[in-house]
């Protein structure tokens, strides 16, 4: 799956896999450094740099003050100039202050000038609900940034795959967009030790199946396992593809999913209308995969409304495994 | 609150050399502010333990030990005016006239709650008292304070609006728009800056490039003010002055509010960023109820028996506000949507 | 098609159809009021509010420093205590910068307090290439608010629309988002006279067809009515919808014309991905249409680069009349 | 422009009296710099006049008389150094070193412009020069000239940014997050408001609360000054004091060069916000070349043969530049995704 060889692993959350690769980011290259606010002492909102300025000081490890929309320009400039800066927003609901920057700036500067710079910035934006911050904590934009041509937009699911990505994305030398759901930051899985990475552009199919496939997106993946090991209790066999990336979109992979399975389902959290399950919709409806399909294609997106801070509310805004068991229970049955 | 201020004889009365705030109010009123505060902080300690105890979900920031800011402020206000607030609202609300029931009922997410269990801590509102809402966004009212006063200014309705804001917020591009349209239009509003000394875990020296917030007023041709935010005497005095200004067209001022909190920013803060010793010193130093109710005492208000029938009377408040939350009903999921848009006939 | 009875009608640019409607709805309600950036004395970037300060004063129509962020957030704070602004950004790509005020605060208020306050506010974004501006003055991102809950979201694309739609959106208790396409400020079109509007949230099928459905956007519907009348030569019968309304979308009235036609193409200058046409092909192929498609959905979007300067490159990034009908016509073919 | 300084005796020799300008530089670099402002001017012209006649499309805005803000400040700067200009950044470009050649292929759309015609006006840099480019959203470079000179502090390079911008840019909210940051931090970096009266039709006095734009510096605690923005030599003094203390790790600084502009403020200007009168007075009292020239002449720096030879050498220099630009060839529409991304191996 990856270029490198892999060694031992062991597990980390989520949270620790991201700031084991910015350790190894800043140690291969002192270029690499980290922008955000209380990212040093305080170790970030949800503890992902945690005591990284310890290790590398607060030159690499640099606390802003609250100023998205300079911030990110400061690391737009940084970036054209020959350093290697991974901003954090504290969330991604944040990224509303510094849409100018990242997508006037960041997403278009190479191509004006008709590439004679390049802009190799890392912007990470902890995002999704669940947490019970209501509706400005809690938002999915992911789809507004994979509409901006000169950026690349990630959604990684797996510990193993945050830190193999966001290796390859301070590498990267085109601004890299990762979106990283706040709910999985605990999540444990085995991460290999050391240097790897994950290529930005490449869906994974996570689980096998032939009846249906699910492509999902960062926590829905998870969901959509769920789903799919309640459904194989059925006799349903789900294929389930983690999108990974939203920009640029890995449409072979996804294609070649449906040829197999015929049926579409699109899972994510973002708001439905126009949210990256639209994407996914519209680019099978229109690729030769279109003649293989059985069924509408359907999706399963967040509800058309901010997010609520009551939690049966909020819970009742985003899919959850039952919705997905039963609106894919519906979309097989025709197939059988 | 609508402090009431003294009139003719009895303000002449206590001569010229009480401070503003006992010059100009009677002593209900007062009486009636440190109830105000009690409140506040027996609220905040009350959500706290709620928290604790699973009650309430997602996180809340507290403004214990802010108290005075918040009360000081608001008591200069008419339930006409109108305040925007902070993710560190809730001193802000009650100061405002808002009931703890209601809130006790959003933050446990039920119908009866002031946004109907949908906005919790984060988006405390009452419009009805003028509370335009606390905002999840760093100094994301503070443009919205300027439109209220733009309305103001528009209707001719002698409204002054308050925008309260922290020590952080300060640094955001929205702090400086809005407070240059402010002054360019010379609308009727008041900037009340809440300095507790950290945005989070960042201080204001390794945040802001300047020493005060209130330094940065000349920017924006207005006056701008340092007090004491743990004396309620002296930020209702600047208060006063302001909400006149504010109120006479003469346009917008800063005020900046010294003080601090004494719990961490949120629930996820680890407090590695200031010492024991100063948040010590705050506590039992400058405790802004303490020092308050010393003045009330020394200046004849009120006596320790009124003090206790005030806390008690504050505990029955709480707990009945409480109680009054978990009894109310939970949102039903079938109106996930409503609310999103307006409904029309 | 109005509520309201029409009358004499007269020929008027788009641009004095906004004019007009905006002078209508400030005789009519002095709550209205007109904010922007040199829209008194300049009259506006693109002249659309000419002069309306002569008329109106000062007071109503407000000259903002340039502050898009604080400008917007001011329109809000005004709209929900009791007035009617109308802000105008002077491109519409500096939304960017007004993210925070249009999506955390204007689309979120009213929800996050439990329905307590409505914000009535209007704004308007000129939009589109087409004008040598280059990349960050070009932008199309209606996408981007189609995709936000608590929004109204409108393209009107003749100057009738414009007048009665934009009435109908200071009327509106909610937030509406007007994308004007710049190209469109000098087209002229029959407009009646006084007061009327068009409903928000209802497409319009502008030509009749019977062999293939284009849901086009904006500037594009014209296009697409322009190349419906080549293809009528070869006798390929197009229908046009004019989506006027990006959210709510009318469902209805693009599936009832797809069930006639079996074809649907989408047209829209925004960016392909995760623009526009992705909502409306997904909400197409996931929808009782599907059964009744013939071929895949074709979406003609913007490519996937920002809007250069020189004006080839710039017209070959966005769909343009031969293209249309090439499309339309391959489309097509299978039908007969 | 790398502007040669004198050194040692040559220096001292000149004495005290002579203004800053005329000490520092040797008679040669002043010619240069006499001569940069002409091509600045004549380049403008040019353009203008091949937009008349429909070779250029799209629009422009032409900083005619405002060429000695230009020059005085880049004539401070060395070619490592680095710069970012706004949408009126023909004269920033043109003083750190572009070629007009280059600069008209980009106005033309052709593939020899700086932008491989993706960019135009609006988007003109020469990054080798040092210049990272116009730009199309007022305020958009400031908070990346601020990221610059973070890159040079860590990378101890020696260089010094400068951020030019308008006088309207200055109530953007990200003005105020990039001074702030660049003081806090303090970086390598001048800040150069351009102050021409007004930002497109608003005056400087209808959209900024205070007078002067320097007056805001005090509010990122660095120092604000205020010079004749037509004076290369009063610019050349202020940008020299400044440059030397961002070099020399003392941090930021703000310059307010009072200037003006003679054209309207883009292709689509009425012109309907200030007097004739007052162009008039400007042109005709205060411009920028006839004022460099006069001192030049003063100080036996140029006589008026060496003027002419310089009016012609440009002419020659701005036809060949059109002429180059004429003959370029078109890009090819094939190619027009290429350098959304960079390509990699
Ligand atoms: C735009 C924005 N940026 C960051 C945050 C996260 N955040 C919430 S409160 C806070 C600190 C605010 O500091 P200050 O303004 O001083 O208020 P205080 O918490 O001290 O009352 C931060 C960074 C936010 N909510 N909004
Ligand atoms: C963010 C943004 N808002 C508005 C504009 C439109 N605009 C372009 S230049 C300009 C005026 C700028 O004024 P100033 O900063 O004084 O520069 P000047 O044009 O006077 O050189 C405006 C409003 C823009 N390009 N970007
Ligand atoms: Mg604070
Ligand atoms: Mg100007």
């Amino acid at each position: 799956m990856d270029a490198q060889v892999e060694t031992a692993s062991r597990e980390l959350s989520y949270a620790q896999a991201i700031q084991e690769a910015m350790a190894i980011a800043m140690e291969r290259d002192e270029r690499v450094f980290l922008m955000g606010e209380d990212i040093g002492v305080y170790g970030g909102a949800f503890q992902v740099t945690g005591d990284l300025v310890e290790r590398f000081g607060t030159d690499r490890v640099m606390d802003t003050p609250i100023s998205e929309l300079g911030g990110a320009g400061v690391a737009v400039g940084a970036a054209v100039t020959g350093t290697r800066p991974i901003f954090e927003f504290q969330f991604s609901d944040f990224a509303t202050l510094a849409m100018e920057q990242i997508v006037n700036q960041a997403a278009k500067m190479r191509y004006m000038l008709g590439g004679a710079v390049s802009v190799p910035v890392v912007m990470r934006f902890p995002a999704g609900s669940g947490t019970g911050a209501a509706a400005q904590h809690s938002q999915s934009l992911e789809a507004w940034l994979g509409h901006v041509p000169g950026l690349k937009v990630i959604q990684p699911a797996t510990p193993h795959d945050v830190k193999g990505m966001l290796l390859a994305a301070v590498e990267d030398p085109d601004p890299v967009m990762i979106f990283e759901h706040k709910l999985l930051y605990k999540m444990k899985g085995e991460v290999p030790e050391g240097y790897y990475t994950v290529p930005i552009g490449k869906a994974e199919v996570r689980r096998q199946g032939a009846d249906l496939t699910i492509v999902a997106t960062s926590i829905m993946v998870h969901k959509a396992l769920d789903a799919a090991e309640q459904l194989a209790a059925e006799g349903i066999d789900v294929e389930v593809v983690d999108l990974r990336t939203v920009r640029p979109m890995d449409r072979e992979t996804i294609i070649e999913s449906v040829r197999k399975t015929s049926r579409l389902m699109c899972v994510y959290e973002g708001v439905k209308t126009l949210g990256v399950g639209a994407e996914i919709s519209a680019m099978i409806a229109e690729s030769e995969a279109f003649d293989y399909l059985d069924a509408p294609i359907v999706r399963l997106g967040g509800a058309e409304t901010p997010i609520p801070y009551n939690p049966e509310l909020e819970k009742a805004t985003v899919p959850q495994v039952d919705g997905i068991v039963k609106a894919a229970r519906d979309l097989a049955k025709g197939a059988r | 609150m609508a402090g009431k201020a003294k009139t003719g004889a009895a303000a002449k009365k206590d001569g010229a050399n009480l401070p503003f705030l006992y010059q100009h109010y009677d002593h209900e009123t007062l009486r009636g502010a440190l109830r105000k505060m009690y409140l506040i902080r027996r609220f905040e300690e009350g959500a706290e333990e709620s928290y604790m105890r699973g009650l309430i979900h997602g996180t809340m920031h507290l403004s214990i030990g802010q108290e005075a800011s918040a009360m000081g402020i608001c008591l200069g206000l008419t339930d006409d005016d109108q305040i925007t607030s902070t993710h560190r609202g809730h001193g802000h609300s009650i100061a405002k006239g808002a009931d703890v029931s209601r809130m006790f009922a959003e933050f446990f997410g039920k119908t009866t709650g002031y946004c109907r269990g949908r906005g919790g801590s984060m988006h405390i509102a009452d419009v009805t008292k003028g509370n335009l809402g606390a905002n999840g966004i760093v100094a994301g009212g503070i443009p919205i304070a300027v439109g209220a006063a733009l309305t103001a200014k528009k209707m001719k309705n002698g409204k002054v609006v308050v925008s309260f804001f922290g020590d952080g917020a300060n640094n955001e591009g929205a702090f400086h728009e809005a407070l240059n349209m402010a002054s360019i239009w010379k609308l009727p509003v008041v900037f009340v800056c809440e300095n507790n000394g950290y945005g989070m875990s960042t201080s204001v020296a390794r945040a802001t490039a300047v020493k005060n917030i209130a330094d940065r007023a000349a920017a924006y041709a207005m006056p701008g003010e340092i007090v004491d935010g743990n004396s309620v005497a002296d930020v209702a005095a600047a208060a006063h002055r302001a909400i006149e200004r504010a109120r006479n067209g003469e346009g917008p001022s800063l005020i900046e509010c010294k003080t601090y909190r004494y719990r961490g920013h949120s629930k996820s803060d680890r407090n590695r960023y200031r010492t024991k010793e100063e948040i010590e010193e705050w506590m039992t130093q400058r405790d802004p109820i303490e020092h308050f109710e010393e003045e009330l005492q020394e200046f004849g208000v009120i006596d320790l028996a009124g003090i206790e029938a005030i806390r008690e009377d504050v505990a029955k408040e709480i707990a009945a506000g409480i109680e009054f939350a978990k009894e109310s009903p939970m949102p039903d999921v079938a109106n996930l949507e409503k609310y999103v848009y307006t409904e029309q006939a």
